[in-house]
């Protein structure tokens, strides 16, 4: 079955991205697909390669990379929400002509139209959020 | 490739779930933006307005005072964006001495016991 | 002492444990979204008149007009101020709860 | 007066950080003085530089970045909210091993103790969160 | 249907409302915070207990654990799943509503 | 110089207020990072569990099933850094069928009345 997934929430400050985490994790292992996994709101806080939690915790974005890397995820920012929030790819550093940008690499910035298709295709959405 | 999915004719019953009081958060706001875009699908599209998600609804809103955006004008252009179904909760309301003509847009108000026939109508629900 | 709350009273419960450790000569000022709360027709009126006579109530008059709200929407007993009333509240009282 | 200003949400996703910013404009109006501004949690979010918000929107790090210059304020960022959401400057950027850094110019990143100190020095301390 | 809650019962109120849409063979799940409301000996007990004819009522084991409950903390009528078995409700459901 | 201030000697009451679960959000842990660093500062430190906080203290939480770092642990430190003053609510044990048998260190449970009492002592609030 494919799954639709829309995280709301940024990496530690809720569970939500914690769930999410685990609830795909499994759902890959019981075999179903992930349509595409949708970073809205805060939740486009999870894509940053910036990160150094501290050694005895999980590496939150890092993690994501790493199930993206192995099960060939499609991991998407909001465009609208990334730009608020200050997370930015290459396309959009020099669009809006910023100095850097600090969005990891398995992550891509995309806009609202990506989240209406997986309502669309997948046969499941679910949402984590607070 | 998507694209011509899209245009092959899938149209799905999507319902926005908005819970969450305007400008103490930006949930209501973000997911207006959403509905916007949505719009440009040709889905067929419902809201809900439940919980604090009435008081988005609510007439005469100004932000100036607080210095953030004003999205709530935004909810009376949904018509042109053909966005016309719009429910609010009859509980919800009359919790928050609220009643129809204290509202912004037209709506149809229904008690939870019809709302749920349009949730259990719907296929794709987004909560904000 | 000041208590501030800035939740909605229907989506949380601050009011709820602001009241049970607001003193006679408090005073409570709610803002951002915990404006619903003063206003008429909804159960939290009868817990701020129950109160009124030992607190003090404001609210902060922005944050009721970014909400569509005015004086004919509150609960009596209900001062309306503008940030500067909100600092001076903060200045007059010698601690500040924020129940968030 | 001397106020201490505690901000533990990040910017557009709460409303904490823009009744702050107002609490703090009409502080200063009024005479008192601004201790220090300690960003917590999410709240070292408000620091980024590479934030686009709408040009009909406040930009709110930027707004905090005008304040602070005009009225020479301190505006603090805890190293260990900022290390787990990725929020970096240039010591920091070198120290961990990242290759960009993302902070405002205005903002400066330290520990916890700044806070603390703010308890003991300033006569009012105030809380702005979610 | 499947209906999820992540918030504490105390702090938020949408297991109130979750009730009120939660039909006859729906299922509700309780997730992260939320799992409070499975805990015996609060006012939550008897709103699970009056609905669990109708309503199927799961609740996620890991974030039992992390909160360091257990099944013998649980109002009766709860079944505990992993995440697999949140994946199977899931699936199992045309659709989901998600109270956050 | 600001570091000859503090040793000149100030000392303030400190009070911690905590009303947030744990694991749902980060609050409670932060906090908690806050009153280890705050303890070397040497200031008069209370903490106060109310409403959901009073969860933080619970026996027996094991985070392993969901891969986040069981802070909680920490609790049983506080001790060695002088934190000495845990204060929880009786109310709020109740309302959630606890007791104190049912937390991991050792508090004083006191009624809402008596919190007030601490409260009405204290200097600096810190709200989590």
């Amino acid at each position: 079955m494919k799954f639709g997934v829309l995280i709301n929430e940024g990496p530690y400050q809720h569970q939500a991205s914690d769930t999410a985490y685990k609830f795909i994790e499994a759902a890959i292992e019981e075999g179903h697909e992930i349509f595409r996994v949708f970073f809205y709101h805060d939740g486009v806080n999870n894509g940053t390669r910036l990160a150094t939690p501290p050694q005895d915790d999980r590496h939150i974005p890092n993690r994501w990379t790493e199930l993206a890397e192995k099960h060939d995820l499609d991991l998407v920012l909001c465009v609208a929400a990334a730009q608020r929030r200050g997370m930015v790819d290459e396309d959009e550093m020099k669009r809006n002509s910023k100095d850097a940008n600090n969005i990891a690499g398995k992550f891509r910035i995309s806009g609202l139209g990506q989240l209406i298709e997986a309502g669309i295709q997948a046969d499941r959405m679910i949402t984590f959020g607070d | 490739m998507e694209d011509q999915e899209l245009e092959s004719g899938i149209v799905k019953k999507f319902i926005y779930v908005n819970r969450k009081a305007p400008h103490g958060t930006i949930y209501a706001h973000e997911a207006l933006e959403v509905v916007l875009i949505a719009a440009a699908f040709e889905q067929d599209v419902s809201l809900a307005f439940i919980d604090d998600g009435v008081y988005q609804l609510k007439k005469g809103q100004n932000t100036d005072g607080i210095a953030t955006k004003n999205f709530t004008k935004t909810f009376g252009a949904l018509e042109m964006y053909d966005v016309e179904k719009l429910y609010v909760e009859k509980e919800s309301l009359e919790e928050r001495g609220l009643s129809e003509d204290d509202l912004s847009v037209d709506v149809e108000v229904l008690a939870s016991s019809d709302l749920k026939k349009l949730f259990n109508e719907s296929e794709v629900f987004f909560n904000f | 002492m000041l208590h501030t709350i800035n939740k909605s009273p229907f989506e949380k419960d601050s009011l709820k444990t602001c009241l049970r450790y607001a003193e006679k000569g408090s005073s409570v000022l709610f803002i951002e979204d915990a404006v619903y709360a003063c206003t008429k027709g909804t159960i939290f009126e009868k817990q701020i008149s129950d109160n009124h006579a030992n607190i003090s109530f404001y609210v902060l008059g922005p944050d009721l007009e970014a909400r569509g709200l005015d004086n004919s929407n509150l609960t009596n007993n209900i001062e309306i101020i503008d940030y500067k009333g909100f600092v001076k509240l903060v200045a007059d009282n010698e601690k500040t709860q924020n129940w968030l």
